[in-house]
């Protein structure tokens, strides 16, 4: 089980606030996508979820236990790669689960397989094109043991069907295990795509502008892409975020 | 293939240390330069043949010395510089001390050596590991420190205790820099055994070498410095190959861009 | 090259042999006497370094030094061209010593003891020459090289006895209250009292400036004349000139050495050609040297004072 | 302000420091060491004061040595490692011989040294040079080799000159290393003065060691001890100083995300 | 003027095959984007393009002469943004100006103002988010002083409306100087709006699996994407990549 519940949150650097007063709660088992900006403090979100600094005000609580500040409780995939260049492909990989002493080799191949990866479990990174690298960062994300998943644009370096490809596989992987997943993404038809629900930020300081719960049902067929409803979700989502440039 | 590959490496430092005994032979003789003064390069490889079996033992002691001292100067510089990395607190403290152990001079420590070991070799190592481990903390505490900082925030994010951050992260990412105070400190080393032996060593290529300066038998003494140059070298090669080997993946990396 | 113009005075230099000590007294006193000063000469006295002054003199780079009957004797057999012009000390005042409570008193004592030494072929040679005189042999002496080791921190360590020269580790000993015995190496062996420590020149000095060696060895010859009849006031003209001296041990050690520098010679500084050829033969008879010395290059009196 | 920085950042190695020394106190009165083996910190202290007129001149002439000698060496070694990593090829013959440099004992390159440059300041800036350039060589040399890939591809791509690639790239980025060089190269400088003094000198800390050592006065040698360490960490914390000045940009960034 | 021949370009890395007699031209002051599998070598031919290493066969020609090798004749934002940490953002942007001695700073304030950075000359890269980072590189390659642009990617890290913002910038930019520019995109609907011609790469090894002329009029509004037009072209270029990957 794990209900992440973010509860007024507050963050600045220097004298810029990003973060203010974030306030939300993910299900047990939801994916949940968070859409904004570009500099909006998206990723300061997950930082300060993963415990790399506290936030000036608030906390987080994980299953109703208090985590703020606390390190290692969830399965986390960076905005860069961040790949250990002396590492080749596989023992990159296994990385997070190493450090959990949960290790699985042949898993870890199985899942290099279906990144599209097979030939390369013994290349360095340096060797990679950029768009590999990205889903090498991603099966690491998902070979780690934690129970909540939190994914910071997994697919932005992807072309159109390796992107559909990794989603579905994402959905798959989901649908079995049923992990709670935060997911940013600039992409408003991958947000509806695979989540149960979407907080759009506003950004300067950012707060909770508003909350879709997407009726789409489960499990999704790549169809759902091309139908009516999903189009005018589609729009409703790209007139909110309008909005947000708009006010700025 | 292996040899010929070292012959592609070091070759043009062939050539030069050849030009450089050229130039001297040549300047010996031209100037008439006397042997006490500074023995040519023929002089030196004449008493280096003839002599070999009077210093063979002396040679050996030596280099035993120095790879005791090597081996356990690198030792205690890479545990103090750990220590002091996963300890900044302490750090802080005795860091001014490590600066401050490089500063008695071994004449004055000798004395206290020896009152407390003896002519044995115990302080004969603890001077040559004073020598050594120098270079290896300071090295391996600037390497620890600059840890590649995405990496080292992923390694956080995901809750690696500071054990696993070390030895995952910080340690391979400093074994360059490592590397760079080993070499540093491999170079030494010899020296620092050749000092060590003025505690008192009844062989040894110090002993030889004063033997020699004191009755006057420069080319001796220059026998003494080439052998202490080669066992440099030797140790030099060493720990280049080491590192070549250990940081293959990397530098093949870099090379690649290149 | 050396001269001073300006003034018409001379300028020459002078290695010391090791840090400035009694020894050293005469150059000391003639400097602050003015006795070089009114030999037109312009001293500058150069403390020597790790490496002694031979090469420094031999190579012309000074023109006089501190050095030993040894050294020299050494020094020409190697082809250096160094001549010793005028002896400090007349006779060897060194011996092998040991604190009273070892229970060493004669060299036969020697045997199945330790002794520490820097590791030079010549200690055992003169071990060996004084324990033949009792008929012991130097096989049984435990020789410890204790390398820069000092007197006394090498006593607290397994050491029973050590060659020193008495007017200046055997007087610390003295100021410290440690009672010691002493066995001089001339006391056993005619051939082991040879000069030291001697003034050196090279070669180039004698060929084109003898004028020079004379004028300076007169002025030495005054101070260390001085240093025997005054002692107390020659050791505080060192100390002036070196502060940073202990000055008990420079006082004591200049009482101890004022009879010592002339001895029973003629003349301070005179130079005996039996001695330099009893210790060339020494050497030579112990395998020390590889040749025979050639006596009348390796010193001369002819430019000590008439 | 910036005094109660200092205060701050290296109080607790003042607060180690008098723990040995009292330890060291302690220990001499408790085992009546005495003064000539070990003398007390006290006797020491007295002793300072006492004849602080005596080598005030030492201390000046050694520690303008030291200065001039780091300042030559330093700039010689960044010249010697720039020169090598722009030309590979000179690098790759004259590396070794730099290794040798650092094994010519100055007891036997006094001589040659004095013969050749006389008895003046120039021979030993030369030994100090020896000593303090090779660690920076080395320090210099293995940071210019690791620059960050990535920044190396994009000014190749764009077209960077290889002057520009090493002014605006390669040297920035071995900055930290440099300066962990020169850590090492400035804690050997002062110890290189005291060395350089053996070639000769009429005044300097060395010296006056010496003299202490040969008249038995230990008392003294400790003295000059504590003032070589004096200068030793003065030295240091102005070279710690400028490095934590010219990275306080790259240090920040490092903090913030701890 | 600034005429790119890209003349039978093949390159391997170890016994990989990566780029397969790759030909194509690009037209003085034309834009050109490169679609393609991740992986298929895109960045490659950049990186071979801009000189990085030789094609093991085949050559490169600017306006006729041969550039094979050459560095320093093309503006270049690369995949990952390669900011230098001890720069701030107006010197990390006038970086490439710099190594050509154009250095014009009231420009690069503007144009970082027209990227929306213009609180940000005097942040380090370390304290920008990843969009933003992508944004100073960009600006950096446009202030470049090269008649030919290449771009990978730019806008991958983007949200919709900063990306919508940056493309109309940069088309508005392209539309007053007419310099040439390469482009390399994941988005079709970008490559559709900004493109003068479309190349498709297929991928193990690369070659050319077709080209597409474009017929949408210059300048072009935003109203162009939501044309039917736009979407027909969208369609066909889809079905296109998506053959590429049924072949696989
Ligand atoms: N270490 C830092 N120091 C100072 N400011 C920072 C730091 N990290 C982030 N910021 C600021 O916080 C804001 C939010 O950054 P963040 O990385 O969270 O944005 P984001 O929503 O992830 O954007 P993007 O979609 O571009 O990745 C930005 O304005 C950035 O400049
Ligand atoms: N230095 C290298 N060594 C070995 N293989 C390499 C190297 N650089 C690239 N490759 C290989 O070349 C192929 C193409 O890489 P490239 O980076 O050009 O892809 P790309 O089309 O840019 O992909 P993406 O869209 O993911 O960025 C990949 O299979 C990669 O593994
Ligand atoms: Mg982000
Ligand atoms: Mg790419």
């Amino acid at each position: 089980m794990s209900e992440l519940t973010v509860s007024n949150i507050a963050k600045s650097f220097a004298k810029q606030l990003v973060l203010d007063d974030i306030t939300f709660t993910i299900n047990d088992g939801e994916f949940v996508s968070l859409l904004g900006p570009s500099g909006s403090g998206k990723s300061t979100l997950f930082h300060l979820i993963g415990g790399m600094y506290r936030p000036d005000r608030g906390a987080f609580f994980l299953d109703g236990k208090e985590i703020t500040g606390k390190r290692g409780v969830i399965s986390y995939m960076p905005q860069s790669p961040s790949l250990f260049p002396w590492r080749n492909v596989l023992s990159n990989v296994i990385l997070g689960a190493e450090i959990h002493r949960k290790v699985d080799k042949d898993k870890a191949r199985e899942m290099l397989k279906k990144a599209g990866l097979a030939n390369y479990e013994n290349a360095y990174p340096h060797e990679l094109s950029g768009g590999m690298r990205q889903r090498v960062a991603f099966v690491r994300a998902l070979l780690s043991p934690q129970d909540f998943i939190c994914l910071d644009e997994p697919f932005s370096a992807l072309d159109e069907f390796t992107r559909l490809d990794m989603q579905t596989w994402l959905l798959d992987i989901w649908e079995k295990n049923r992990k709670s997943v935060l997911f940013i993404t600039h992409s408003i038809e991958e947000a509806l795509y695979l989540s149960d629900r979407i907080i759009v930020l506003s950004s300067n300081p950012a707060k909770i502008k508003r909350e879709f719960d997407l009726p789409f049902q489960r499990p999704r067929e790549q169809s759902l892409l091309l139908s009516k409803d999903f189009f005018e979700w589609k729009r409703k989502i790209y007139q909110e975020l309008e909005q947000l440039k708009v006010n700025s | 293939m292996k040899r010929n590959r070292i012959i592609a490496n070091h070759g043009s430092s062939f050539v030069v240390i050849l030009c450089i005994l050229l130039f001297w032979q040549a300047s010996t003789q031209i100037f008439t330069i006397p042997t006490w003064l500074l023995p040519a390069p023929t002089v030196i490889l004449t008493e280096a043949v003839a002599g070999w079996p009077n210093y063979q033992h002396h040679l050996i002691s030596t280099t035993k010395l120095a790879l005791l001292g090597l081996f356990i100067g690198v030792s205690v510089g890479l545990l103090v510089a750990i220590v002091l990395h996963l300890l900044p607190k302490v750090k802080r403290a005795v860091y001014p001390l490590l600066i401050l152990s490089q500063n008695i001079p071994i004449i004055v420590l000798a004395p206290l050596l020896v009152i407390w070991f003896g002519f044995g070799v115990m302080p004969k190592v603890i001077v040559i590991t004073l020598v050594c481990f120098f270079p290896i903390v300071v090295a391996t505490l600037d390497g620890l420190r600059q840890t590649n900082p995405e990496l080292m925030h992923y390694m956080r994010m995901i809750g690696a205790s500071k054990q696993q951050i070390f030895l995952k992260l910080e340690f391979l990412h400093a074994l360059p820099a490592i590397f760079s105070g080993l070499k540093i400190s491999g170079t030494y080393s010899v020296m620092g055994a050749v000092i060590s032996e003025w505690l008192g060593a009844n062989q040894g290529i110090g002993v030889y070498m004063t033997l020699a300066q004191s009755s006057f038998r420069t080319d001796r003494v220059f026998v003494a410095i080439v052998y202490i140059m080669i066992l440099c070298m030797i140790l030099f090669v060493i720990i280049q190959t080491l590192e070549k080997t250990w940081l293959k993946g990397r530098e093949k990396g870099r090379m690649e861009h290149e | 090259e050396g001269i001073n113009q300006t003034e018409g005075m001379e300028s020459v230099s002078i290695v010391l042999d090791w840090t400035p000590n009694t020894n050293h007294t005469g150059l000391y006193v003639a400097e602050a006497k003015g006795y070089f000063e009114e030999e037109g000469l312009d001293v500058d006295i150069i403390l020597p370094g790790e490496s002694g002054a031979d090469q420094f003199v031999a190579s012309g780079q000074a023109d006089f030094g501190i050095s030993s009957q040894q050294a020299v004797t050494e020094a020409r057999i190697q082809d250096i061209p160094l001549v010793s012009v005028a002896a400090i000390i007349q006779n060897n005042t060194s011996g092998f010593a040991s604190p009273v409570d070892k229970g060493i008193s004669s060299p036969a004592d020697y045997a199945n003891r330790t002794y520490g030494g820097y590791g030079a072929p010549i200690e055992s040679a003169f071990l060996g020459a004084l324990m033949e005189e009792e008929n012991a042999s130097v096989d049984d002496v435990e020789i410890m090289n204790i390398g820069n080791t000092d007197f006394f921190t090498a006593f607290e360590r397994d050491v029973d006895f050590i060659w020193i020269y008495y007017g200046w580790t055997g007087i610390e000993a003295e100021v410290r209250g440690i009672e010691l015995k002493v066995q001089y190496l001339n006391e056993y062996s005619e051939e082991l009292d040879y000069h030291t420590p001697v003034i050196t020149t090279n070669e180039r000095m004698i060929k084109d400036k003898s004028e020079v060696i004379k004028r300076f060895l007169s002025a030495v010859s005054k101070g260390y004349q001085d240093a025997i009849t005054k002692p107390e006031e020659s050791a505080s003209l060192l100390l002036d000139a070196v502060p940073d001296l202990d000055a008990d041990l420079v006082h004591a050690s200049q009482v101890w050495l004022a009879d010592k520098y002339q001895a029973d010679a003629e003349q301070w500084g005179i130079q005996s050609e039996t001695v330099w050829n009893n210790f060339a033969n020494w050497m030579l008879n112990n395998d020390l040297l590889d040749e025979e010395l050639d006596i009348q290059e390796a010193f001369t009196n002819d430019y000590l004072p008439q």
